[in-house]
């Protein structure tokens, strides 16, 4: 059902789990269908110096979740707000149709912890 | 790697006495059993083997069996079939909300169409209360279709109850054994059935054969018109090969019925209760004793079922899940939802349904690898811990 | 006592690859093709190249081939399908008087339902006039349905012809292909068809087994509701292993057809000409040069078609007839008799088609034995001779 990729993501999620003082959050999803993704990110001199994440959902959402995480890292803000869902998908060598919600999981928790940095700043 | 296959209600491998004879028939029984020639009669001969077969594992008679194109269809042919044939007597169905979506999809699409149905709610286990049944008989109802055995969670239904309060007002009953034959008994008389699904791929048996049994006398409208095979309610060239398969399949089903479930019933208790043990916020979906022999099902907090499907299945162990993420409509199991339970638990619901080929070696190799994985994904969930729901 | 196997529309034996294949497929490949682990998703490969062999088959898209239980139900799941799922196009159905059962059964009790049936005549070779097609078309006109080689007498129709009407006026065309599939060139786009059926077990596959091609937009409602398999258009648990050697057989179809039906057409010709030279009184049924390559029909004047078959038998021959007698519902072919044929030479008609075990020296066999058969229920027959009709 999966690419390589994807499982090699799901199977070694890199950067899971959260940061104690992230400089942002953003969580997007609802239990009613299942998905749920956290990102945390650590921004210092306008890059993403750290992001992390954590998920409650398919094969797919953990391996976005962790793609992204992987695509944020070291990012300007800029670039960073430039991800979207299909750079997620793209990045891993494509998700079955029906999966490709999950990526847009991933970028919009991201871009909601950009946000709330922005906020907090 | 160790393999472990624990999805025997998805489906079932051939049994190999099963593969040996339809090795043979490939060979040896081509003729089309409707042929007057004697390579057609022959392959009749077969066919009517098989049919004595299946109806002696249900208690029915050879002229009361219908060889479909699985429990799908058979399923469909029962509802649609009863429902169309007997317009006169009615135009009101009832069901309940666990039902196989061979069952409820099929009433929903005939609702669309006019006719009026009430589906029953369901106790927390999956049950349901023939109480409920007799208030929801209206006048116009025509048909009451109940399973015996839930593909999900396992649960056993009252259905002879059920049949009794159908019987006394001439109402036409319906029920799905695909889960229970072979594993507890069915016989159409014990039931109280009118008309009966059974599938061959769920007892050992090749896919995309099944059966109907109608009682006689019951008027069924076919799906499927033609040539007018098996007496007309199921046209179309018998699936000999198949039909030769579910046949021996059948009669291995009757002989090692009791054997083979006290064996399996066993080992299912075992995961049962070293799941539980080991594996805190477990819990086990359906009743606790009218429950299938070989099913157990458990709600893991925290976690989604098709990651932990897929991590599983890397070692070696095959299960389901009745996640939204893994449907192909992505919406969570109904079984559970109608038995109350939280869409969130429904999520992380892991059933393993076990089966000939299982071992005490399985279980216990199920139980070391289980718990890590399930720990594992809490880890990475947003759910659980300090963020408790 | 030599074999011969003269009845491959009936049905045909599987080939040895085919059985290769399938008896692989029976160990191996087990999963249900719905599962999500690599054992589901292993099966569903298997199923997805059998997709893709029929799809290149008849120049479908692999998205456009929806598996059935057999040419009948595929028959059934076009022609109800389209009406139910079109019913705001209209309620006017157009079909032949030659149809096979499947197709015309299936419109009939359309009838009884209340849609409008067009059944067309044809002329003595059974062939249908496309002008006749087009003066039947009605504003409420839904579907047209006419097959591309009759099963009887083995008449190809003008089906171009009929599809181009069709697709002017905006109709769903729907042709049944199951016996000129594998025979002469079947290509969906050639052919115009928005439907067309195909039957695994003419071709060499299993029983049980068919396929719907639906071309993309086509809308079509489901006969069986459940699972949602084959894109919600058929549920039900795929019958792998039928589907498995379906693909095979359509692959070696595909591969061989020039070469086998040349061969099998030669002996054929030699066949017809050998009857009709040795056997007085004896007719060619269906189009002389419009039909299949395989197909060799003929009525006997003054013998009775089950009498006949079962001499044949006795002499190691299988054929098939359209003798009433020798029909469940004791009525003569309606095939012959919508062709003008009395109903006397309907009882004394006999259908050879050849296939891929038939030799030179079976056609000779049959020469041998035939004409002393035929004479020999002549004499019986207080029919011909002084008492001559
Ligand atoms: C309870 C129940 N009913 C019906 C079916 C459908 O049978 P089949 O898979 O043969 O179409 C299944 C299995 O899928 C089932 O578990
Ligand atoms: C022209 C035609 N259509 C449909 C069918 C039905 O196919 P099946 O035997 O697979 O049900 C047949 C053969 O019986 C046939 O010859
Ligand atoms: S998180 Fe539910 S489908 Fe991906
Ligand atoms: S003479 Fe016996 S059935 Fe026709």
């Amino acid at each position: 059902m999966y690419n390589p990729t994807v499982m090699d993501h799901f199977e070694n999620p890199r950067n899971v789990g959260e940061i104690a003082d992230a400089d942002g959050m953003g969580e997007v999803g609802n239990l009613s269908c299942g998905d749920i993704l956290r990102v945390y990110i650590k921004v210092k001199d306008n890059i993403l110096e750290d992001v992390k994440y954590k998920t409650f959902g398919c094969g797919a959402a953990i391996a976005s979740g962790s793609m992204l995480t992987e695509l944020a890292k070291g990012k300007t803000v800029e670039e960073a707000l430039a991800i979207t869902n299909n750079t997620v998908a793209d990045a891993l060598g494509g998700l079955p149709p029906k999966k490709k919600h999950c990526s847009n999981l991933a970028a919009d928790a991201l871009h909601k912890a950009l946000e709330d940095w922005q906020t907090k700043k | 790697m160790k393999k472990v296959y624990m999805d025997h209600s998805a489906t079932t491998p051939l049994h190999p006495e099963v593969i040996d004879l339809m090795k043979f028939a490939m060979e040896h029984v081509y003729g089309n059993p409707s042929s007057l020639y004697s390579l057609g009669q022959e392959a009749k001969k077969y066919v009517d083997e098989a049919r004595q077969k299946v109806a002696d594992l249900i208690g029915a008679g050879f002229d009361e069996i219908y060889f479909t194109g699985g429990g799908t269809e058979s399923d469909n042919l029962a509802i649609q079939g009863a429902v169309y044939g007997n317009e006169k007597k009615g135009n009101h169905i009832i069901t309940s909300a666990v039902e196989h979506p061979a069952v409820l999809d099929c009433c929903r699409n005939l609702e669309k169409k006019g006719y009026e149905l009430t589906i029953l709610p369901v106790d927390q286990y999956g049950m349901v209360d023939p109480e409920e049944v007799n208030k929801a008989i209206k006048k116009n109802t025509v048909l009451i279709s109940v399973m015996h055995g839930n593909n999900e969670n396992g649960t056993i239904q009252p259905v002879q109850e059920i049949s009794k309060i159908a019987k006394k007002q001439g109402i036409f009953f319906h029920t799905d054994c695909v889960q229970t034959v072979g594993k507890i008994p069915v016989h159409v008389d014990d039931l109280g059935a009118d008309l009966l699904t059974i599938s061959s791929h769920k007892i050992y048996g090749p896919k995309g054969v099944g059966l109907l049994y109608k009682r006689k006398g019951v008027r069924v409208q076919p799906l499927i018109y033609g040539g007018g095979q098996e007496r007309r309610i199921r046209s179309g060239t018998e699936n000999t090969l198949g039909i030769i398969g579910f046949g021996k399949a059948a009669e291995i089903a009757a002989r090692d019925l009791e054997t083979e479930n006290r064996r399996v019933k066993v080992l299912r208790d075992k995961l049962i209760k070293g799941v539980l043990e080991k594996i805190p916020q477990s819990y086990l979906n359906g009743h606790k004793e009218k429950r299938l022999p070989h099913n157990a099902h458990f709600s893991f907090a925290y976690v989604e079922g098709e990651s932990l499907l897929l991590s599983l299945d890397m070692k070696g162990i095959a299960v389901s899940t009745g996640s939204a993420c893994s449907s192909t409509s992505l919406q969570a199991s109904h079984v559970l939802i109608a038995c109350g339970q939280s869409q969130e638990l429904v999520h992380g619901s892991i059933r393993f349904t076990l089966g000939r080929d299982n071992t005490e070696e399985d279980v216990d190799y199920v139980l070391s690898v289980l718990p890590g994985v399930v720990e594992r994904f809490r880890s990475f969930s947003p759910l659980g811990g300090e963020n408790a729901l």
